[in-house]
């Protein structure tokens, strides 16, 4: 772990990469952004077709480049857009969730969240919650490469 | 000037050592010994004869990062790496040390000399201990490595009833010794016992061999050898004497690091070309490229087998495919049936 | 030397050669004796002459399914002996297509476990000169005398792990079948592991995986990595970092087991072949522990025709992450 | 810094751009002062982009060019593309000169026969260009120069203008089929070569294109009688370092980056065929 | 490296109010590729759409990326607008730093980082953008429509209505389905074959429906708008041009077999059309039981056909056609009882599933038409309904309610008092479900006008005593056990999904529930459509349903395949997934995976060595792909990728976003 990382929590705002999947979980961001609902901008949202589109590798990138949690959040099961992508989902990002704790990874720094796009107070209240959740934890110091930031 | 000290104050001569730089020495790390950085605790093991990857990574490290840059629109600034800081390796074995010795042939005396290596090579003082025991995959008595002694070194060590008997081979080495001060008591008395190290005798004809595989490059050996090779790369990565190495930048928009890393001819990547052409597609070219260069190509040019009979490559090939049995198939039935 | 049963290698050079000499295949793949008594390789036997040269003991412990992946290109039809961990590597490849049934006859060899050379020096206090093996004990013998142990104590980890020594898949089955065995300890190391703060278990691994030299035998040597290219050396995207990062020793370590989800058929092979003993098995039954508990038993390499877990799912799986 | 580390790279700057073809590029680059290094015909060096990395090509202007490097690109992969994305003004990294260069001194009072295909020319103008800066050194000159289409032919005005007038020098263009407004020779190079046919007296060969091109060149070479030793050809192998370390480009002993990348027939011939 | 324009929207205030535009604007210019960057109050307006196009071509962009309210909302106006300036529509990237930032954060402190990490991502993504295409489809204006039940016949005649040539395909000889065997409809106890034959005939003479019974579906391959499909037309053995449907055949026929229209419960010949009413009237010759097929004698029907129809030489044929659409109607089967041993089903004449006992009020049935008991050909006094069998039952059957029992339950109850007036219903229920217009006042009128006794409860068992059945059970309400001695028993066996249902949805490239019914693309919003573009789904094959829901649904799944069919061509999904053959080791685990059966594999010649070698690899279907992504993460090997969201795109957002700078 970075020891700088930890030096100087005072302050750190943490980041929250976020993997919505375009149907349900973005729009139920555009909703929580429609019904003006607020949120902390740590969480930052990247838009995918759908939950089965999200890697493991890529929550892995985020955490070597420095995101102190990683956010997935999908249709509700059973409401896919493309039916089964959220079915393999979830047993995928199941068996890479027990993974990352395995590895030494805290529970909350990844964590999979169906929002359909009627639940904006949803969206909000999970990014809100991650954020405090990330935050009661500090900075993520684990697989961050410190060569990211090194030069800029 | 020779000095000595007992096996029990050891962790105070490596504490001492460890202020002129980080000490590297043989480290018990869970099941296998490595040269480790020594810290307060550590558990050093100057019993094991050959470490499972050789010292090599002191001058040619796993990964060296040797400049930064950063860009600003258009322009671009170069920051080269800070200085190489001064290390001291302890307890390397005779054979590791002829094989530095090969590295440096090719990383110093040939032109243009790499200076990333070199200036790793001088800052390092080396503390050479001799063999006591092989372990049965030695096989140095094939290349006249001489246990006892070891080429280039500052330091050459001994284990001793107990004790660890010291003695300054060069300038470097004396400034070592000095530093310990009072915690090494005189030496001058101890003689260093003589060592006849009986290694594995697998019988080797290695005299001619460079000179008979020149014009064996299509001999039908390499068509079997190779089959049982899974491409791995681990022969290489233990051999210390291969050296090859990678560059790669790691950076973003606004700069970034350019490092070199090892690498190995055994990996299909290796010398894939745009396009990709690769003038070696497959395991067989892969394994009579690694065969040949130790054989036949370093020998030509440097006069020597690329090879210390350290036995890493026995030891630790999955599948049991080594250097042995390659000089085996080419210099034993293979050319009388010719 | 290591002495075994040399009737079983004459039931078996008998029953490949019938086959080899017969013309029915064009080449065996088995084991031949390395330099040492205590290493084998594999053998390529296309002649009688070759098959002298094959044996069977406790040494024979390279997977040589694997092998098959370039072998059946240069033949039309090729036998293979295969331990339990071989024939389950062997219908692995199967489900990846790599490998076409009826190209292969499989010849089953149910498996003692194999020895480790390791444990052997470690028992006998030297390298033993050979070792004589009984039923259930082995004789190490050196300068120093004759010792008399329990082959389950000299055996690799991963055999006296090993729950299912018997082949799964053969169309000829050589000698008599083992029959299951207890592995109560496979999943203790990961038991314990579990149990550790997240830190701890973080620097565990960052300990463990800092000796990586990232050299990628693991993945040679694994029979689910029959990937034509492997995500780490990929240049577009670039997934995998070169650097000897901590970072970096993450992210190949945790794909690739992640990649074994469901298909990692615990042979061990990977470990065995890493050159400084990283404990990678620990990570592969982390998640064959985790995808069994959550999706129900699964063994990957037993059954050729059972789906993969990760390629299936059921409407009411459970999830591993808070919610449902 | 007692001296410097081989892999550093200097800054270089980017003068301009020519869009030759559309996937090969000339950049004219600049050192801090003046040229970065000095070199001689055939020579190469190690361009650096970051954050994208290094890639090896060939000098392409001649020695006798003292206002800045020259280097003619295809767009292949990381580096080559990056370095297609450069705007003029913009630095670069840049190091070498690395290789042998071609035996300048060796082929004196020779007629020389250039052959060449695509992206091929690239090392060749270079000499071609140091060639007439000596035009009293060198016998007659003839440059053959092919590429799959009108549009794929580089340095096109300096090749039918400049080359064309110069002094006892003839230029033989070819491309790959018709194409409308092509007056010149249709046909792939070595037939061109053949059907040229050239003799072998007192004339040294110099060929550098794809690697297929260069398989025919040499058989009409030799149909034509040229002897092995008469023939030069370039080398293209994987490189990281270009100093003879990495481990890549040799050719059993010999380093293609270091004893390279020319080589005549009679070298290469010697050595184990792995390019 | 790409020429990127940045272009942010105020939005009015919705924006500006909370991003510092200009610090965005000036942050942009040093993303890596950027050449430009403007700003503007609206930029959806037509004026803020021109200040797009003409910079791209004052600066000659090839990426564009607009910081605005989100991609649902405006992608494609923006989009368009840079096809209008001569640029790939998708190299347009938009971020969203509306509804994601500016409208979610209250200061501009917070909002402007965050909309410059957002704009950074989106151009960093841009900056690997390809130009993409979506295809466009023909359409072939032919609907085929599977299963000639009910539903089928009304999809079909929908779709022939419309001005489309339809194809009915029907397995039986005839078409019908279930609905022709039933005797009256509930709510209304209208005659089924008064109202399904003239229907059947209807189709049989539609001049743009095609029936072709007696056929199966061989082969579906191709996608929405070009299905080509290979239907196989079983032998009949007869021409279906001579025959007159005069019946001669089969009356002279002397080989018999169990009918299957009856439930077995009678025979019918060898020649045969499966009921009086069939569409079309011309038999079959079963060949498994035709004297002269399996003895080589008899021909009897051939000397006496008058217009020498028979023709035993007959083959099967095989048709090839193209459908731009298919309504697959394939129906439902009953559950097989005799697995519950306590009802004793198959053991006594005198216990039968609804659907037997439905056919005994039939005329043309195998009593006649009078409720009788088969085994003594008394009316029976007392008959017990058994509700639920194997329907809601976890354990044992279907965890579904088969949706149409109770409601046939209390039709036969009040049928059978009208039948036989002495005669007394019970019926053992678990609950009673009623939903549908006039349903519960139907039912009420069982139990309170038609004496029918409803208990509430479960039977146990099943036996015969002298020349009863005894009924033992408890009535769950008040916990008394209850022995009943019936004439008869009546079992409503669930309704199941065709056992062949699961072989048809794989042939036909549609997935099933766990149930093997049919799937519907989504369980409300989709109802008729399945997965897969193109197919759509009518009746009881997609889940137990009663005739006015099969109906309604057959509507609607003609609608939708109208609706295609009017198109002139289909615009497909831009953003496929695309296989590397290079890299595809062909493990074709993507195949396994892809729900829209959009991966096949495909063989590939490779050089090795001095010959070649055959590889296998994955291929992606664009037309079937919908772009959903689930493939790319199953491939260890990143080498299948999906256009417009690929893997480098993802990591260079991810990148970019974690450069906090
Ligand atoms: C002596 C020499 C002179 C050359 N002169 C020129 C020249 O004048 N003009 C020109 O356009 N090209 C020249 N090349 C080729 C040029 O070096 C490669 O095209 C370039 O390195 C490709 O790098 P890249 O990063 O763009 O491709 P990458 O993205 O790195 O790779 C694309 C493919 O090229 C392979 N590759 C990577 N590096 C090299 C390399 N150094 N050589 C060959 N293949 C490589 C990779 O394995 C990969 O398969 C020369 C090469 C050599 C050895
Ligand atoms: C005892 C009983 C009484 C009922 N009473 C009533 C009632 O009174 N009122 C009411 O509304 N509903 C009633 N129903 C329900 C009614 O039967 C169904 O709602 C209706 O039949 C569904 O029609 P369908 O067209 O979907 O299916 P079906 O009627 O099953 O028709 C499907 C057709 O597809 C054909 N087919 C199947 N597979 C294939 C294939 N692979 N290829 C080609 N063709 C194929 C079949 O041969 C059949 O002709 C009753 C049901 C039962 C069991
Ligand atoms: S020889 Fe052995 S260690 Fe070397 S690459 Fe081959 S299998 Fe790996
Ligand atoms: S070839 Fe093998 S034995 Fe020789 S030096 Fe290398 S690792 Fe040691
Ligand atoms: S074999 Fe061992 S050292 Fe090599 S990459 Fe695998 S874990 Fe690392
Ligand atoms: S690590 Fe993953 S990508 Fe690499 S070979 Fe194994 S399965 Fe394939
Ligand atoms: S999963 Fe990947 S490697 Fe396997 S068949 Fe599909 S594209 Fe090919
Ligand atoms: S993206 Fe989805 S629909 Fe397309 S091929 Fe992949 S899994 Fe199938």
């Amino acid at each position: 772990m970075s020891a700088a990382l930890n030096d100087n929590t005072a302050g750190w705002e943490p980041l929250i990469v976020s993997f919505c999947c375009n149907w349900c979980s973005y729009a139920g961001g555009d909703l929580a952004g429609t019904s003006r609902m607020t949120y902390p901008a740590n969480v930052k949202v990247i838009r995918v077709p759908c939950s089965g589109r999200i890697n493991p590798m890529f929550v892995l990138r985020a955490f070597q480049r420095g995101a102190d949690g990683v956010l997935v959040a999908g249709c509700h099961p059973g409401d896919c857009h493309y039916t089964s992508g959220n079915y393999q989902s979830r047993r995928r990002l199941s068996a890479f969730k027990r993974l990352v704790e395995f590895a030494g990874f805290e529970p909350e720094r990844f964590e999979v969240r169906w929002i359909s796009s009627s639940e904006g107070d949803k969206f909000a209240e999970e990014m809100t919650e991650m954020t405090e959740k990330i935050k009661a934890l500090g900075p993520n110091g684990k697989m961050r490469d410190a060569r990211w930031q090194s030069v800029i | 000037m020779k000095k000595i000290i007992a096996r029990e104050k050891l962790p105070e001569l490596w504490k001492s050592l460890s202020e002129l730089g980080p000490l590297f020495l043989p480290v018990q790390e869970g099941p296998v010994v490595l040269f480790q950085p020594w810290q307060e605790g550590a558990e050093t093991n100057l019993d094991t004869t050959n470490t499972a990857v050789p010292p090599k990574d002191l001058f040619l490290p796993r990964e060296e990062t040797y400049m930064q840059y950063r860009c600003k629109g258009k322009e671009l600034e170069v920051i080269p790496a800070e200085e190489v800081k001064p290390a001291v390796l302890f307890g390397v074995h005779p054979c590791d040390l002829y094989a530095v010795e090969m590295l440096d042939k090719v990383y110093m005396e040939q032109d243009p000399p790499d200076e990333l290596y070199k200036k790793r090579r001088e800052n390092t003082t080396i503390v050479a201990l001799s063999c006591a025991s092989p372990d049965p995959f030695c096989f140095c008595n094939d290349f006249d490595v001489n246990p006892a002694e070891a080429p280039g070194t500052d330091v050459m060590a001994q284990l001793k009833n107990g004790s660890v008997l010291l003695e300054a081979k060069t300038d470097k080495g004396k400034a070592l010794l000095e530093q310990a001060g009072d915690l090494l008591e005189d030496g001058s008395g101890e003689e260093f016992a003589r060592r006849e190290v009986k290694t594995a005798d697998f019988n080797l004809k290695l005299d001619g061999l460079p000179e008979d595989l020149k014009n064996r490059f299509e001999d039908p050996v390499w068509d079997e050898l190779f089959k049982s090779c899974l491409g791995c790369g681990v022969c290489t990565y233990v051999c210390p004497t291969c050296y090859c190495f990678d560059v790669e930048d790691f950076g973003h928009e606004a700069g970034g690091e350019r490092f070199r890393c090892w690498d190995s001819c055994m990996y299909g990547h290796f010398t894939e070309m745009a396009g990709g052409h690769n003038p070696r597609p497959g395991r067989k070219e892969r394994v009579r490229q690694r065969f040949m260069h130790k054989l036949r190509y370093y020998p030509e040019t440097f006069g020597q087998i690329a090879c210390v009979g350290c036995g890493r490559c026995l030891r630790s090939c999955p599948v049991n495919l080594d250097i042995v049995q390659a000089i085996q198939a080419l210099g034993g039935e293979t050319v009388e049936q010719r | 030397m290591a002495e075994r049963n040399l009737d079983s290698v004459k039931k078996i050079r008998e029953a490949v050669s019938q086959d080899l000499l017969g013309g029915r295949i064009s080449q065996v793949l088995g084991w031949e004796k390395g330099h040492y008594w205590w290493q084998s390789r594999p053998l390529f036997a296309r002649s009688e002459a070759d098959l002298e040269k094959l044996t069977w003991d406790s040494f024979c412990v390279i997977n040589l399914s694997r092998y098959l992946l370039e072998e059946l290109k240069d033949h039309e039809k090729v036998g293979v002996l295969v331990k339990g961990c071989d024939a389950r590597a062997f219908n692995r490849l199967l489900q990846d297509n790599m490998v076409k049934r009826e190209q292969v006859i499989l010849y089953g060899l149910p498996c003692p476990g194999m020895l480790d050379y390791n444990r052997l020096c470690e028992e006998a206090g030297a390298v033993p000169d050979g070792i004589v093996e009984n039923n259930g004990t082995v004789v190490l013998k050196t300068d120093g005398g004759e010792k008399e142990v329990q082959r389950e104590d000299i055996m690799l980890d991963k055999c006296r792990e090993c729950v299912y020594p018997d082949p799964a898949a053969y169309d000829q089955m050589l000698l008599s079948p083992q029959g299951e065995r207890e592995a109560a300890e496979r999943f203790k190391p990961v038991e314990e592991l579990e149990e550790l703060p997240a830190d701890e278990r973080f620097a565990y691994w960052e300990k463990e995986l800092s000796r990586c030299l990232r050299c990628y035998a693991c993945r040679q040597a694994c029979p689910f990595c029959s990937c034509r290219e492997c995500f780490v050396e990929q240049e577009n995207p670039r997934w995998q970092g070169r650097a000897y990062q901590p970072s970096e020793n993450f992210m190949f370590h945790l794909v690739r087991a992640y990649h074994g989800t469901g298909r990692c058929i615990d042979c061990g092979e990977c470990e065995r072949s890493c050159p400084v003993d990283i404990p990678l098995q620990e990570l592969n039954r982390k998640l064959i522990k985790d995808i069994n508990e959550l999706y129900g038993d699964y063994e990957a390499g037993l059954d050729a025709e059972a789906e993969p877990p990760l390629l299936t799912y059921r409407p009411d799986d459970p999830a591993a992450f808070s919610e449902k | 810094m007692s001296s410097v580390n081989v892999l550093l790279p200097q800054q270089a700057t980017i003068l301009d751009i020519t869009e030759e073809t559309p996937d090969i590029k000339t950049l004219r680059v600049v050192g801090k002062e003046g040229l970065p290094f000095d070199f001689m015909p055939g020579q190469c060096a190690m361009l650096s982009i970051p954050p994208v990395g290094e890639a090896i090509f060939s000098i392409t202007s001649s020695p006798t060019c003292r206002e800045c490097l020259e280097f003619s690109i295809k767009d292949v992969g990381k580096v080559s593309s990056a370095l297609h994305s450069v705007v003029p003004g913009q630095q670069i990294g840049i190091r070498g000169p690395y290789g042998n260069g071609f035996p300048v001194d060796e082929m004196k009072g020779k007629d020389l026969l250039f052959i060449g295909g695509g992206i091929g020319l690239a090392p060749l103008r270079s000499l071609i260009g140091y060639c007439f800066a000596h035009r009293e050194d060198y016998g007659k000159i003839d440059i053959v120069y092919g590429a799959r289409s009108p549009a794929d032919l580089i340095r096109k005005s300096e090749v039918q203008e400049s080359w064309a007038e110069e002094p006892n020098t003839d230029v033989h263009l070819t491309v790959d089929a018709e194409f409308p407004g092509w007056d010149k020779n249709v046909g792939f190079v070595p037939t061109y070569v053949s059907d040229l046919g050239f003799k072998p007296e007192n004339k040294i060969a110099i060929t550098c294109g794809p690697p297929i091109m260069i398989k025919f060149v040499l058989q009409a070479l030799e149909k034509l009688n040229f002897t092995p030793d008469q023939v030069i050809t370039t080398l293209e192998m994987r490189m990281k370092c270009g100093v003879g370390k990495c481990g890549r480009c040799n050719l059993g002993p010999v380093y293609v980056c270091k004893d390279g990348p020319v080589f005549t027939l009679e070298e290469l011939n010697a050595l184990p065929a792995e390019y | 490296m790409p020429r990127t324009g940045v272009f942010i929207c105020h939005c009015g205030s919705n924006i500006a109010g909370t991003v510092d535009i200009d610090q965005a604007l000036e942050a942009s210019r040093n993303f890596p590729g950027v050449v430009h960057a403007d700003e503007y109050r609206y930029l959806c307006s037509e004026v803020g759409q021109d200040i797009i196009k003409k910079a791209i071509e004052e600066y000659n962009l090839d990426r564009v990326v607009v910081g605005t309210c989100s991609p649902r909302m405006h992608e494609n106006t923006f989009r368009k607008a840079a096809a209008e300036a001569g640029l790939n529509p998708y190299l347009l990237e938009v971020a969203n730093i509306r509804e994601h930032c500016s409208w979610v954060h209250k200061d501009m402190e917070v909002g402007t980082p965050k909309a410059i990490a957002l704009l950074r991502a989106a151009a960093a993504k841009a900056a690997l953008n390809d130009p993409l295409e979506a295809p466009e489809l023909d359409v072939e204006k032919r609907a085929l429509v599977i299963g000639g039940g009910i539903a089928g016949i009304q999809a079909a005649l929908d779709i022939a209505e419309a001005g489309y040539i339809v194809d009915l395909v029907e397995k039986d000889p005839s078409i019908g389905g279930r609905m022709a065997q039933l005797e009256k409809t509930f709510p209304t106890l209208d005659c089924s074959a008064c109202i399904l034959t003239p229907k059947m005939v209807e189709a049989a003479q539609h001049p743009n429906i095609n029936l072709m019974t007696y056929c199966e579906i061989d082969e579906v391959k191709g996608f929405v708008g070009q299905f080509d499909v290979t239907i196989k037309q079983k032998a009949r053995y007869v021409d279906p041009v001579k025959c007159t449907g005069c019946g001669i055949c089969w009356e002279k026929c002397p080989s018999k077999t169990p009918s299957e229209f009856e439930m077995g419960m009678t025979k019918r010949k060898s020649i045969y059309v499966p009921f009086p009413q069939a569409v079309p009237m011309i038999p079959v010759i079963d060949r498994e039981r035709c004297l002269y097929f399996k003895k080589g004698r008899c021909q009897i029907c051939e000397k006496e056909c008058p217009p020498q129809a028979i023709d035993y030489e007959q083959q099967d044929e095989y048709i090839e056609r193209r459908y731009g659409a298919i309504v697959v109607a394939t129906g439902y089967d009953q559950l097989d009882p005799s697995v519950y041993g306590e009802y004793g089903y198959g053991q006594h004449p005198d216990i039968l599933t609804g659907l037997e006992f439905e056919r005994l009020f039939n005329a043309s049935g195998p009593t006649g038409g009078k409720v009788v008991r088969l085994s003594d050909g008394k009316p029976p006094k007392k008959v017990v309904f058994i509700q639920c069998v194997g329907s809601r039952d976890k354990a044992r059957g279907m965890n579904y309610c088969s949706k149409i029992c109770c409601m046939f339950t209390a039709k036969q109850a009040i049928l059978l008092k009208e039948k036989v007036p002495e005669a007394k219903s019970y019926v053992f229920y678990i609950d009673v479900r009623t939903a549908g217009k006039g349903y519960e006042e139907f039912q009420r009128r069982a139990a309170e006008e038609y004496d029918v006794a409803y208990m509430r409860g479960q039977v146990g068992k099943i036996f015969p005593e002298d020349d009863y059945l005894v009924v033992r059970g408890v009535d769950s309400l008040s916990g008394r056990n209850i022995e009943i001695k019936a004439d008869m028993v009546v079992l409503a066996a669930a309704s199941i999904a065709r056992h062949d249902a699961p072989d048809l949805g794989r042939l036909i490239g549609i997935n099933s529930d766990s149930y093997h019914f049919f799937n519907e693309a989504h369980p409300k919003l989709k109802p008729v459509e399945t997965h897969t573009a193109g197919i759509f789904i009518a009746g009881a094959c997609q889940a137990p349903k009663d005739i006015p829901d099969s109906v309604a649904q057959a509507s609607a799944a003609a609608v939708k395949a109208v609706g295609l069919l009017s198109k002139e061509k289909l615009l497909g999904e831009a953003c496929t997934a695309e296989v590397d053959h290079s890299q595809c080791s062909g493990c074709l685990n993507c195949e396994a995976i892809c729900p829209y059966t959009a991966i096949t594999p495909v063989e590939l010649e490779e050089r090795y060595k001095d010959g070649t070698l055959q590889r296998t690899v994955a291929e992606v279907n664009p037309a079937l792909c919908q772009g959903c992504g689930s493939c790319t993460v199953t491939c260890r090997s990143g080498s299948i990728n999906l256009k417009g969201f690929s893997n480098e795109q993802i990591l260079a957002e991810v990148d970019a976003i974690c450069l906090q700078r």
